[in-house]
């Protein structure tokens, strides 16, 4: 199993997610420069957080003209898995490949925290360890994690199971004050219709070790390495 | 040459900044302000291309970087050319 | 040239004009009296405190570079050293509190990765005025989202830091920004100059007219056309110092680089004069081709420029090649400036033309040291008026006191602060800000580091000596209490003007105090800063010497929080309670007054608390920990109930002969609140009779009220949830926001 | 009433997005950008005013909230009077 971490100039989380793939999981990982044009025979593609070129203009605006993101593109409609976290979401929507757009957050501030999640799709490459209605808290860190789209593009997610995690309070209920940002309808992760591609605000890789106090982010890998498994036989 | 652009949100979508400083100038005793949107100016300097090639040029650069078309409209000013929207 | 009109602009005295000419031995141009100026100023050169500072310890085993560098280092085991600093960027920050706070941010950040280390983390220590105070709610706000802007985008976790508001800040803030890298202890890289012949490369931004100081700017010697030449404001550019952060640690994997110096203060002139004075050698540097951002720019400018983001290196002949291409790969500008020579001298050529040539060494070494006047306190000083308990009267409802505290603007919650920051990134924070100490995990080792940052600027104005010794103290202490050993610091000193000779009287007992904790706890001090001048209206700042504190424990899984996390658990309190409410929290906050001697420190017991606290963790014994500061017992068992992830009552007496308001709000020092079970609680007893540390049960965990009785009678009982969230708004409020919904979970 | 406000950085400052933004552009195939420069746009409704006091009272807002004048310019536009800057 071959798992890409593409590094952006600024991303800053690439080295966490290839850390919890490489070292906590013992998946094999490599990093994958933007300027380079081809995926090296990944098997599943990660688009790491952080300020990909500083997050200026809008976050993800540039790093979505990367070389490699043709690559990712194609191997996305291949079918292949691409898993977006923070940044790496904000440049699938910038890329199109989801759809949508990320606003400041509502409080205009920069949220660093640990949120509650709930799995609304437990069917994606993504969440097959998990089920429906599971609680996960996973920290966010961001200042644009307000997702918006247009009232057709969210009731198209919501029909066609898309909306993959939402932000809910202790007692699993999405609120809008378990909401850290202000997305729509407590949107917190989403998938495409083929569901091969998923972005996501939390960031699961600064949650998958006990040492760290919480290790529910792991569950999002592991689906990824069950489901890569599954394909190869 | 210079070129200016004005890329501010679509109707309809939430503003966050612009709501929170409507609200802190209505604080600030500017009971006058109904309504505030916040977008971007960017003013560009160009050379080497002539007023109206420059117009569509700048187009372009909206629609592939500079405004995401999803959320954003844009309007370029290109000094000695008309004026255009997206 | 005569002795120029402008020197005063320039902050040189007729003294050490005469002193420039003399090692000249001749007058100087225009560019180099702009580079003594920069050089000789207070803030490069030391010259007010580096008699003073020269009395703090700086040895000890682990030390592997003491001040003298860009930071220090210490040997942490494993092979590995954590590198760190701590810096003040309080003048621009007040000027502009979003950039001033985040290019303070990006100049320890640099720092710490010019010696090859790899930062992992940054704290922020920050004093405000009144928050009603002119301007307060937007510095405030200003300076968190400066700090945070910087540390996020590049990706290095704020995972601590302090905020303590008083008037005496309000025309004067300070911020402080601590960082630490982790580096084998081999690969420490240092700013010495060596080779003659090797190549001198400016890598990083353009340089512009960032900074530069602004009345020599405006005096009509340099003045030419009319083009706006007011210094500007530094911004800072986080993307491009993650480049050049990631562009600098690939380059010190090759063995190209000979040494290596950021540009801070005073620029170009700075880290030439730096690298050139400490390896003995010269550097001859062609100012004409340093990479700009403005037309027009002098050689004066270019060499005083502060533009941020920029880096000075010397590498291997020869090696030039392979080093654009690792800068070139960042997208980072690089340049050849010039070469090493043998002479000494720092020689700046603007193409064919030599507009300086000043040995290194006058620059540096040979800049003044004075020994200003020192001047004790008046008798009428606060710090002489002992507070008399029959002056102040004890508040019947003890409740409300406590309430009041708790969400007053010094002990409410940091959470509005501590959100905007990112904490996680990275993936070593193990515990987050909001206890004691920060402790991050080691990656690749089982070991755990700690940090804290501390000072009680009250009781340093009451007690200067007393007030600095006990930052020390306090700063291991929140250190013992996680389970780290301390074994190092790092400081910044923060004073008022050094020509009041009770601002350097009090300078110079800091220091005493300072010493005097570190030989005492044996933690050597490995880089600092001072910052004078923090005066408005010739109001000085009470002095604020902040202690940041490195710790290591060996197996990171074995350490304590300081909230409760048990219902069943026994709380015990470490250490004894006396009449100290001195400069203590309650004193101000209730009674209005700042007087009396802060509490006394015994050093030794010091030691002793915070042995047994660290054994007791160490041997899994301890489930919570927390040191007692400002607010006393009263405020650390609100603390113990609140601050967790889940809420704990408890049921408590204070069996004390004290009067109930002093047994909860003396601040005496060297005490510790820890919970555990009984059986673990009863090994901790032994220890302290063992030891000779008075201890006692204070009662049970569990509830959702914090009881608290005193000499029979209940004196406190408070809903732990309402308590909370009181605590955790109140910061809010401060800066005059609403918690709105969504924010407020 | 629609007011404008355009709030950009002093000429000197630092301007780390224009710079990012300058550079993709070129990177995109368009060579003749020679220089970004990122601001603010604003646009502002205002009732019961008459255009030279809003104008009045744009300039009050610029310097209480809208523009960080220590290193932003502004320049305000207001339907029916005359332009005006900081
Ligand atoms: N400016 C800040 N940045 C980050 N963390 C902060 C800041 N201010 C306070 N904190 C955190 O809040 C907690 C409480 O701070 P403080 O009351 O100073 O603790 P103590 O009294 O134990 O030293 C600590 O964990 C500290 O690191
Ligand atoms: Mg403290």
């Amino acid at each position: 199993m071959k798992f890409a971490v593409v590094v952006f100039p600024g991303s800053n989380c690439d080295h966490d997610v290839y850390y919890v793939l490489k070292k906590v999981l013992n998946q094999g990982t490599i990093f994958v420069w933007h300027q380079s044009t081809d995926l090296c025979g990944a098997d599943a593609v990660i688009l790491p957080g952080g300020f990909s070129y500083g997050d200026y203009l809008r976050s993800g605006a540039v790093a979505r003209f990367s070389p490699i993101m043709k690559a990712v593109e194609a191997f996305a409609r291949k079918g292949g898995l691409v898993l977006g976290i923070c940044n790496g979401l904000q440049i699938l929507l910038e890329s199109g490949l989801l759809p949508g757009a990320m606003l400041r957050n509502r409080s205009l501030k920069f949220v660093c925290r640990e949120v509650g999640l709930r799995v609304e799709n437990a069917e994606t490459p993504f969440t097959r360890c998990l089920r429906v209605g599971d609680r996960l808290r996973i920290p966010v860190a961001h200042a644009d994690g307000n997702y918006t789209a247009d009232e057709e593009t969210l009731r198209r997610l919501e029909g066609e199971g898309q909306i993959v995690l939402r932000y809910c309070d202790e007692e699993g209920r999405t609120v809008p004050e378990s909401n850290p940002n202000g997305s729509a309808r407590n949107i917190a992760g989403i998938c495409n219709a083929q569901r091969n591609v998923l972005g996501m605000m939390p960031h699961p890789e600064r949650c998958s070790e006990v040492v760290l106090g919480n290790d529910s982010g792991r569950a999002i890998f592991s689906s990824m390495i069950e489901s890569l498994a599954q394909a190869a036989h | 040459m210079k070129a200016e652009v004005f890329v501010t949100l679509k109707s309809g979508v939430l503003d966050p900044q612009g709501k929170v400083i409507a609200r802190s100038l209505r604080a600030l005793g500017f009971e006058e302000v109904r309504d505030v949107h916040q977008g971007k100016y960017m003013v560009i300097d160009l050379e080497g291309v002539a007023p109206e090639e420059a117009r569509k040029r700048l187009d372009e650069m909206c629609q592939k970087l500079l405004a995401n078309t999803v959320i954003e409209n844009y309007r370029v000013r290109v000094e000695g050319a008309e004026e255009g929207n997206s | 040239m005569p002795m120029p009109d402008n020197l005063e602009a320039q902050g040189l005295t007729e003294e050490e004009y005469g002193r420039i000419v003399r090692i000249l031995e001749r007058d100087p141009t225009p560019t180099e009296l702009g580079m003594f100026s920069g050089m000789w100023s207070e803030h490069c050169s030391y010259k007010s405190s580096r008699v003073h500072l020269e009395k703090l310890p700086t040895q000890g085993d682990r030390v592997l570079q003491g001040p003298g560098e860009n930071a220090g280092a210490i040997d942490i085991g494993d092979g590995l050293a954590v590198v760190f600093k701590m810096e003040s960027h309080n003048h621009p920050s007040f000027i502009e509190p979003y950039q001033g706070a985040a290019t303070g941010v990006g100049g320890i950040l640099r720092d710490i990765f010019t010696m090859g280390a790899r930062p992992i983390a940054v704290m922020d220590s920050l004093r405000f005025g009144r928050p009603e105070a002119p301007r307060m709610s937007h510095l405030v706000g200003g300076v968190v989202a400066g700090i945070g802007g910087y540390g996020n985008c590049i990706g290095i976790p704020t995972v601590g830091g302090e905020v303590a508001f008083h008037s005496c800040y309000d025309g004067n803030i300070l911020v402080n920004a601590f960082a630490l890298g982790v580096v084998s202890k081999d690969r420490i890289f240092r700013a010495r100059a060596s080779g003659v012949d090797n190549p001198v490369i400016y890598v990083g931004s353009s340089t512009g007219r960032d900074g530069i100081h602004g009345a020599t700017m405006a005096s009509a010697a340099f003045g030419s056309g009319g083009e706006e030449r007011r210094p500007t404001v530094q911004v800072g550019d986080p993307f491009t110092e993650k480049l050049l952060l990631e562009a600098c640690l690939e380059l010190m994997r090759t063995d190209y680089v000979v040494a290596i110096q950021d540009m801070g203060a005073a620029g170009l002139t700075s880290s030439s004069a730096e690298m050139a004075a400490r390896g003995g050698v010269g550097l001859e540097i062609d100012i004409g081709k340093v990479p700009r951002r403005e037309e027009g720019m002098t050689p004066y400018e270019v060499m005083l420029s502060e533009s941020q983001e920029r880096m000075l290196l010397v590498v291997r002949e020869g090696c030039e090649e392979p080093v654009f291409e690792i800068f070139h790969k960042w997208d980072l500008q690089v340049e050849l400036l010039g070469r090493v020579t043998g002479d000494g001298f720092l020689t700046v050529l603007d193409g064919e033309q030599t507009v300086a040539r000043i040995p290194a060494r006058a620059l540096t070494d040979e800049a003044p040291r004075y020994q200003r006047p020192t001047a004790a306190p008046d008798a009428d000083h606060p710090g002489a008026r002992a507070v008399s308990l029959s002056d102040i009267s004890e508040p019947a409802d003890l409740g409300r006191v406590l309430e009041r505290l708790v969400t007053s603007p010094n002990l409410c919650s940091r959470r509005w602060v501590v959100e905007q920051y990112d904490y996680s990134v990275r993936t070593n924070t193990v515990l987050p800000p909001g206890g004691d100490a920060a402790l991050l995990r080691l990656k690749g080792t089982h070991r755990g580091l700690a940090m804290s940052v501390d000072c009680n600027a009250r009781w340093c104005f009451l007690d200067p000596k007393l007030g600095a010794a006990h930052a020390v103290a306090e700063a291991a202490r929140n250190l013992s209490c996680v389970g780290a050993e301390p074994v190092g610091l790092t400081d910044c000193l923060n004073f008022g003007n050094p020509e009041h000779p009770k601002t350097m009287w009090q300078f110079e007992k800091a220091i005493e105090g300072m010493a005097e904790a570190c030989r005492a706890l044996n933690i050597p001090v490995v880089s600092g800063n001072v910052s004078f001048y923090n005066e408005t209206a010739g109001q000085d700042i009470h002095p604020t010497p902040m202690v940041a504190m490195v710790g290591v424990m060996e197996n990171v899984e074995r350490h304590a929080v300081s909230h409760f996390t048990s219902d069943g658990d026994i709380v015990l309190l470490v250490g004894e309670t006396r009449e100290e409410l001195g400069g203590s929290e309650y004193l101000a906050t209730e009674h209005q007054r700042e007087q009396g001697s802060p509490p006394g420190l015994d050093l030794e017991r010091e030691r002793t608390v915070q042995e047994i606290v660290r054994e007791g963790v160490r041997r899994g014994q301890v489930r919570s920990a927390h040191d007692l500061s400002d607010g006393g017992l009263g405020v650390a068992l609100a603390e113990c109930c609140i601050t967790g992830p889940s809420l704990h009552g408890a049921d408590l007496d204070l069996q004390d002969d004290l009067r109930a308001d002093v047994a909860l709000f003396s601040e005496s020092a060297s005490r510790v609140l820890i919970s555990g079970s009984a059986e673990a609680i009863g090994h901790l007893e032994s220890d302290c009779a063992s030891r000779g540390i008075p201890c006692r049960r204070l009662g049970k965990i569990g509830g959702g009220r914090l009881r608290i009785r005193h000499a029979g009678s209940l004196r406190i009982d408070l809903d732990v949830a309402k308590l909370r969230n009181a605590w955790s708004g109140a910061f809010a409020a401060l800066v005059g926001e609403t918690v709105g919904a969504g924010e407020g979970t």
